[in-house]
């Protein structure tokens, strides 16, 4: 009950962030002239003579309200424009692109968040030994690294010595025909989680190994934060009253650290893995990119290379409601970790 | 009487990033069997490091440099050296013989488990076995009184629990249990023995006077008033009727009337389980309440020791003197000692009060005084005497 | 509290578990043929299907539409208009929808036969009504305001651009069925027959299916209320990502914007035999190293490989490098002749050292100077690898009535300071100028031709100073139709493969670069507009050999270069015909073959 | 201060920041004596413009003339990471100088006088943080141009809410503090209780936070340029560069890493600057985290 009424708020809530955020990429773009905005609807240098018609068909020439207003009228219908990028409507291209990103989601934020966690615990606990200096020095080396270097460099070694081990893109040509015929039925449109609902073996191990670098990227890079983040929050709590409580009860102090300790440490991790599915979820623009791993994240970086406003806007939209609505799943997780929090309030 | 406790020439560092602090120095105190003995102090004078050491959980990056901590077991008499004992002997001593409770009810409770699975823990580490017999006379029972055909498909069941609590009544650490409890499934067989914990818990709550225990032990700290706290604190502490209970400043955090009720529950654990009580705290009022003895210390050192009365009617220590003139008293200006805590990080050689004591000597600059015997029961440290 | 324990013990091993489950597949599935590949050079793949890796992405499949060159390809693949180019001529046509025609001998109009007995992929038989539909659909949906390419139809059959103001009996007259079999253009006055079969061969000339259309709620074929489908938005469009024709190929899926996937069509008029393979896959990869893994993988039998990086597959066994193929496009930098004042690209606007007047380039002087300063040796040679040609003019080879012999500027040092010298009355040459050249950002090699430009303008005289600035394709567009601009850099690519496409938007007043450029010649003017309209060949010839000459002594832009395209195939494709006008690499496929030896 | 001196001790105890501080140092040296290092050729107009040798594609391996060897199009590999240096700094400095104003502005404002000026600058802010700040980021870009100019104001866009928030939650905790309350009791004036008392007290925080995140800023600036938003080609900017390499990854058969130079070197400036002031950043994080409390 309480629940439900909370959601209802925060989908209240949600409301005004939409329109500031579309408010303020539209108002973006009203920087251009007219004539400049025409010409992002032109795809070929032929149709110069067109501008004209293009400013007076879409009114591009009118005050930024009206144009904003004509622009959330058709998003209320439903209609969010045509994605040049996408070659098709908006509102078809983000359920289209998203499974490519979910599935890089789906095996990086696990990996990310079960090792950082392990490695932040660790070197909690040894802190200031070789263990602690060894695992912070990974951190910040991860957290350092440009990932399209890593990137690059990864695709060096691999495209270089393995050829053909790790390929690019997201399936093979023989599985990729496969997965379009007739006898398998897509779910999901998530290779891995498609073919073992299909129990085919070799789709999944070949989608596997096409998501190998790009899992790798971008593990490497976020487990750093998750890490530092663990270690300092396991600092806090180590330092708190009832670990000592705990010490002074007898306890092992491997229990002192994974139930005591952790337990609370964990709380700041849950908000950050929260943020962190959303961000990849919602693209990892330059693995995507990279690994040519045609996703949200990709998507987007077109988009704004080639200035495709509508699908712009679209995306800002789609990954503003995913933030939002990620943020309440981890406040409702929250009340179950957390005894103290109560919906709606963080931490006392 | 006997000692439970004793500390000899204990000497505690801390090796800070500004230098290193002298935290204990030089500590010789006995805790006898069945009294409560106070360390009364200004913050900082080293009495909490006492209790901590005796415990051997000085926090990092403190060290316990040197000395010795001999606890005489009350029940089999045995003397053990603490500071030499294996860390797994000496866990299995703390929480079960020597137990403490902690200044802040608030900070020392786990915010995020129940009061009931904070006790039971204590159960279930140090009286496993106990457990495990009456979890093994439960499943008896029920095997004896058989009847109805459900029981009769569950009897197989219970055998096998049975002969799993046997094995843990003979030897705790058993193995077979010990491995059952890392399978999934098969843990659930274990069930009995946290379930037993929790009705030991909920006796032990109600043993420190706290209202519908079994509702509090479904709860969670910030659940629970601050008095309620620290008597689930105690009731931690007491959970294995320790030999000694030492409790840091447990009253400040409280209000007065909730104080005196705390106060009154120490009296009563000492007089009915005969345990002995070390009861840190800057209050000499509460000291004066609660302890037979009296140590005062400063700035990491033993200033005096003396039985209540007779410290509080014929204090020798300069420091003493000072100490009880600052307690505030109707019909008598309140008094304050002049200057600060001695810096612990380079404290003055010789006495360390002497920068702040108004009949010091020269000698006091450079000696530090040894502790004297001055009547039965009463020692200090001062060349006054 | 054993229980909390092996709950971190779980956890981490799920998290190995994962861990290894994504790890573990890479180290168990090296793939048999990484061993043999090491002696053949390209393992042998995908039998029956050919791949090809590109970049860039396919905008729509709806013929009326589509006006790019990866569009019109997969269009290409599925549906076939009423002629097509023969081999690899650019002026001859093999009958396709149509098996014959006769050209009206005053040039007014054509008449197409159309074939029998042709059935769409889906087996429905293909008749004239299909064929009328089709142009009458073109006509009618014409997306002018998006552009797109059937001003090329309105043009000659109607002598306008777009189908603003068009009635629907001027639709029907310029497009009709004769006797029943056969289908007649009729154009307002006489026009060069082998241009509009030409503009016939473009994906835009698809013969598309009238009931699959209707069916899907494109225009119902009556004038009722016709122009509800007139100039539609992009989403209106049916056939954006439907596709039924008469082609060689069907569309199985298509997985925007990563791919397509077009599956042989059985009811291939030519008998599905003639189609040389079950299955066409057109992956967009923008990471040259993965195109180019592909190709070595065998994964790919065709990839786009960047001029710059040619040398990578250069003598690698396997590989099959076709090169030097005179596409027709042509980069150009334009002069203009009335740049609008103060435009933030010409300084302080007048001839005081620091800017340039607004008139600058009307001074042929100029104009010539500066051609004479641009370095075409280095140009091509280096930027462009040698894979490229000088030509005269915007008409080059490959084109009929491309004059071999016509004159061109050369990197001339002494020319160049003897013009700018001359310039404006000697005062360029002594106050100097500053004015900032455009190029189309990310191109390095159009970069490097303003590159080379500006330094050599530098090294003759210290005071010319030209800056550099990059802006990207929409911004150069607009910057380009303001006006603001002093010179610019752009490239061309043709609708049809005849002069008259070329000299417009280059040299006539109001074409796409010389109306921005502000350029008019009266002479030029006139020889255009005959050209455009004369059906004698030998005229059409002399007009347009004028008109390379006049490019040359008028010089309203430097004709930079003709880039000259490359394939690089596998070895197991074979019979690659390279004609020009085809879009996409992979040319006819029906040329093509693809076996182990 | 005294933490100030406290710090300085710390940092030179602990190895890691020692390097840290190295590094930096090093760059900041690098950068000054640019001109010197890596000398502009003459006629050469901007020296950020990277100058090249010829105009062929292929990079060419380490030389005598051109010690990193050449990246595509003959640009010369050690020029542009030398310069490359000062557009780092330059794009670091500026976003954060201007990032702290901003932050402190609106999130002193916020703090101090709460209500509804609160309220409107923290939906604001939330506006800012409720997508992915790359996306952000890249859409100003793209809008307002390539060149580092865009890419500065693209990330100060995206950076100042946090700032602000940061600052707004220090102020609120010190305007509790009994001498804030006692000199706004004497009745000095908001402006002044602010500047005089309360911002002393709140930048500090802020200027951690900030060492912590010109490596983050500067990740981000490369970020966009490899994804062609960023510095036009051929400017001395490591990003930039690394986005000239991305079509040199994989060398011809036989030798993978033919290339190697074009790919790793920019990429490996990048990684020690960004390193140098994480370390940095580090150190001062476990100093100063206010919750863990200092041993």
């Amino acid at each position: 009950m309480e629940l439900r009424s909370y959601i209802i708020r925060r989908v209240l809530l949600l409301i005004p962030v939409l329109v500031g955020v579309t408010m303020f990429i539209f108002g973006i773009t009203m920087l251009f002239t007219p004539l400049e905005r025409a010409t992002l609807y032109v795809t070929s240098i032929r149709q110069l003579n067109n501008l004209p018609a293009i400013i007076e068909r879409y009114g591009l020439d009118r005050p930024f309200i009206v144009q904003y207003g004509t622009w959330l009228g058709q998003v209320l219908r439903g209609n969010l424009g045509w994605s040049q990028v996408a070659s098709m409507p908006v509102a078809q291209a983000i359920p289209h692109l998203l499974p490519a990103s979910l599935e890089l989601a789906i095996f990086a934020v696990p990996v990310i968040i079960l090792v950082g966690v392990f490695l932040g615990t660790k070197s909690a606990a040894h802190k200031d030994k070789p263990l602690d200096h060894g695992t912070r020095v990974m951190a910040i080396l991860g957290w350092s690294l440009p990932s399209f270097w890593l990137g690059l460099i990864l695709l060096m070694i691999f495209y270089g010595f393995f050829r053909g081990l790790l390929p690019p893109g997201r399936l093979s040509i023989p599985m990729d025909i496969l997965v379009d015929s007739a006898g398998f039925s897509r779910y999901t449109h998530i290779n891995t989680i498609d073919a073992i609902l299909n129990l085919n073996g070799p789709v999944l191990l070949d989608a596997l190994r096409h998501l190998v670098l790009p899992v790798t990227t971008l593990s490497v890079i976020n487990m750093a934060f998750i890490m530092r983040l663990m270690r300092s929050s396991m600092l806090e709590s180590l330092g708190k009253g009832y670990i000592l409580t705990a010490r002074a009860k007898g306890l092992d102090e491997k229990i002192v650290i994974n139930k005591h300790a952790r337990r609370n440490a964990l709380i700041p991790v849950i908000t950050v893995s929260g943020y962190l599915f959303a961000a990849l979820a919602s693209g990892a623009v330059i693995t995507e990119t990279i690994f040519s791993f045609k996703g949200i994240g990709w998507w987007a970086w077109q988009a704004a290379f080639r200035l495709d406003i509508a699908s712009i806007l679209g995306f800002a939209l789609f990954s503003a409601v995913l933030f939002v609505f990620i943020n309440l799943i981890v406040d409702i997780l929250y009340t179950r970790v957390d005894p103290r929090v109560r919906l709606g309030q963080g931490v006392q | 009487m006997k000692d439970l406790i004793r500390i000899r020439d204990l000497t505690v560092r801390f090796y800070t990033y500004e230098g290193v602090v002298h935290a204990i120095d030089d500590l010789d105190l006995d805790i006898r069997q069945g009294e409560t003995l106070g360390i009364v102090g200004e913050t900082g004078s080293g009495k909490t490091m006492t209790a901590l050491a005796i415990l051997r959980l000085i926090p990092y990056p403190g060290k316990i440099e040197s000395g010795s901590i001999v606890f005489c077991d009350k029940d089999s008499g045995a003397e053990t050296e603490l500071l030499k004992l294996r860390e797994d002997r000496m866990r299995s001593i703390r929480g079960n013989k020597i137990s403490m409770v902690f200044q802040e009810p608030g900070a020392a409770l786990n915010p995020v488990y129940t009061i009931g699975d904070q006790i039971s823990e204590v159960f279930l580490l140090h009286r496993r076995q106990e457990l495990g017999c009456r979890a093994r006379e439960r499943v008896d029972n029920l095997l004896s009184d058989g009847g109805g055909l459900v029981a009769g498909l569950r009897r197989p069941f219970w055998r096998w629990q049975r002969r799993i609590y046997d094995k843990i009544a003979e030897e705790p650490q058993a193995l077979e249990p010990r491995l059952l409890s890392h399978v999934p499934l098969f843990r659930r067989l274990l069930w009995r023995l946290p379930d037993e914990a929790n009705l030991l818990t909920v006796d032990m709550l109600k043993d420190v006077e706290i209202p519908d225990p079994v509702r509090v032990a479904a709860q969670y700290p910030h659940q629970l008033s601050g008095g309620m706290k620290q008597r689930a604190v105690i009731a931690m502490a007491l959970a294995c009727s320790p030999e000694l209970l030492m409790a840091d400043e447990p009253t400040t955090s409280l209000d007065v009337t909730i104080q005196a009720q705390m106060l009154e529950l120490f009296r009563r654990i000492k007089v009915d389980r005969g345990a002995s009580v070390l009861f840190v705290t800057h209050n000499l009022g509460v000291a004066a309440e609660v302890c037979d003895r009296v140590a005062v210390m400063y700035a990491g050192r033993l200033c005096e020791v003396a039985g209540v009365e007779e410290l509080f009617l014929h204090p020798s220590h300069p420091y003493t003197k000072a100490l009880l003139d600052a307690v505030p008293m109707p019909g008598r200006e309140l008094q304050t000692i002049p200057g600060a805590l001695a810096d612990a990080l380079n404290p003055p050689p010789g006495c360390r009060f002497y920068p702040r004591c108004p009949s010091a000597t020269p000698l006091c600059q450079q000696e530090r005084p040894k502790l004297k015997m001055l009547a039965k029961d009463h020692m200090v440290a001062c060349y006054l005497f | 509290m054993s229980k909390r324990l092996s709950k971190m013990g779980w956890i981490v091993l799920v998290a190995l578990l994962s861990l290894a489950l994504v790890i573990l597949p890479a180290c168990a599935a090296p793939p048999a043929e990484e061993e043999e590949e090491e002696e053949v050079g390209i393992p042998y793949k995908n039998d029956g299907i050919f791949v090809e890796e590109t970049i860039g992405d396919i905008d729509t499949l709806d013929p009326a539409w589509a006006y790019d060159t990866a569009s019109g390809q997969q269009i290409a693949y599925m549906y076939e208009g009423l002629i097509g180019y023969d081999g690899a001529s650019t002026d001859k046509f093999v009958g396709l929808m149509a098996d014959t025609w006769t050209i009206a001998p005053d040039g007014k109009s054509i008449t197409f036969h159309i074939r029998p007995s042709v059935k769409f992929s889906n087996g429905d038989t293909m008749t004239v009504e299909d064929v009328l539909y089709s142009f009458q659909r073109a006509l009618v949906t014409d997306p002018y305001s998006n552009g797109g390419p059937i001003w090329m139809f309105y043009f000659p059959l109607l002598d306008v651009y777009t189908s603003e103001g068009i009635t629907p009996t001027q639709i029907q007259n310029a497009v009709q069925i004769v006797n029943g079999d056969s289908i007649k253009f009729n154009f307002v006055r006489p026009y060069p027959s082998t241009t509009f079969m030409q503009i016939l061969s473009g994906s835009w000339g698809s013969v598309v299916n009238k009931k699959f259309c209707i069916a899907n709620a494109d225009w119902d074929g009556t004038w009722g209320n016709w122009t509800k489908w007139n100039d539609p938005d992009h989403e209106a469009l049916i056939l954006n990502a439907k596709a039924l024709g008469t082609g060689p190929f069907s569309l199985e899926v298509w997985n925007a914007p990563g791919e397509i996937k077009l599956v042989k069509n059985q009811n291939y008029w030519q008998g599905a035999t003639a189609v040389p393979f079950d299955r066409i896959i057109t992956k967009f990869v923008d990471e040259w190293s993965s195109r180019k893994l592909s190709l070595l993988a065998g994964d790919a039998d065709l990839v786009y490989c960047p001029r710059t990086n040619i040398a990578d597959l250069a003598g690698i066994a396997g590989v099959q490098a076709i090169k030097d193929l005179p596409e027709l496009t042509i980069d150009c930098l334009f002069y203009n002749f009335n740049i609008t004042a103060n435009s933030p690209y010409i300084g302080s606007g007048a001839l005081d050292g620091n800017g340039i007047p607004t008139n600058f380039f009307t001074d042929i002087n100029v104009r010539r100077g500066i051609a004479y300063a641009f370095n075409w040796d280095t140009y091509i040679t280096q930027a462009l690898q040698g894979e490229a040609q000088q030509v005269g003019s915007p008409i080059v080879e490959g084109l009929p009535y491309f004059n071999p012999n016509a004159k061109m500027y050369a990197y001339d040092k002494a020319k160049a300071e003897e013009n700018l010298k001359a310039a404006w009355d000697g005062q360029v040459w002594e106050k100097g100028f500053k004015f900032t050249l455009i190029y189309n950002a990310g191109n390095l090699v159009r970069k490097t031709a303003c590159e080379i430009l500006a330094e050599n303008l530098q090294r003759i005289n210290t005071k010319f100073q030209v800056s550099i600035q990059p802006k990207v394709w929409s911004g150069s567009l607009s910057t380009m139709r303001s006006k603001q601009w002093a010179m610019f850099q752009i490239g061309w690519l043709p609708d049809y493969a005849d002069p008259d496409n070329y000299v417009v938007p280059f040299m006539s007043k109001d074409g796409t670069f010389g109306g921005p450029a502000s350029y008019y010649n009266p002479e030029v003017e006139a020889l255009i507009a005959a050209g455009a309209t004369e059906t004698d060949t030998a005229k059409r010839q002399e007009i347009y050999y004028k008109l390379q000459d006049l490019y040359y002594t008028d010089i309203p832009g430097i004709p930079l270069a003709q880039p000259l395209g490359r394939r690089f195939f596998t070895n197991y494709i074979q019979g690659f015909v390279f004609n020009p006008c085809n879009s996409g690499m992979a040319g006819n496929l029906l040329y093509l073959t693809k076996s182990e030896s | 201060m005294r933490d100030w001196r406290f710090t300085a001790r710390l940092l030179v105890k602990n190895p890691l920041s020692l390097i840290g501080v190295a590094l930096i140092v090093l760059f900041i040296i690098i950068a000054i004596f640019a001109p010197l290092i890596a000398p502009t050729p003459e006629g050469h107009r901007d020296p950020y413009v990277i100058p090249r040798d010829g105009y062929w594609a292929t990079p060419e391996a380490p030389s005598a003339e051109h010690i990193f060897g050449t990246t595509q199009g003959q640009y010369d590999i050690f020029y542009g990471c030398i310069w490359g240096t000062r557009s780092a700094f330059r794009v670091a400095l500026i976003v954060m100088g201007i990032t702290i104003c901003i932050g402190i502005v609106l999130g002193s404002l916020a703090g101090y006088f709460g209500g509804i000026l609160d309220e409107v600058i923290m939906r604001i802010t939330d506006i800012f943080l409720a997508f992915p700040w790359l996306i952000l980021a890249m859409a100003i870009t793209a809008v307002l141009g390539q060149g580092l100019r865009s890419v500065m104001i693209a990330l100060v866009v995206v950076w100042w809410p946090s700032y602000a928030r940061l600052i707004r939650g220090d102020i609120l905790q010190l305007r509790e503090e009994d001498y804030i309350e006692a000199s706004r009791g004497l009745g000095a004036s908001s402006a002044r209780v602010i500047i005089r008392h309360v911002l002393p007290n709140a930048i500090y925080p802020t200027l951690i936070m900030a060492s912590l995140d010109i490596g983050a800023v500067v990740l981000s600036a490369a970020a966009l340029s490899f994804l062609g938003l960023g510095a036009p080609e051929g400017y001395a900017d490591w990003g930039q560069m690394t986005q000239f390499a991305r079509n040199w990854i994989v060398g011809p058969p036989g030798e993978p890493l033919r290339y190697w130079y074009a790919v790793f070197t920019p990429g490996l400036f990048i990684l020690l600057f960004v390193l140098g002031w994480n370390l940095l950043g580090d150190a001062f994080r476990d100093i100063f985290d206010p919750r863990l409390a200092r041993r």
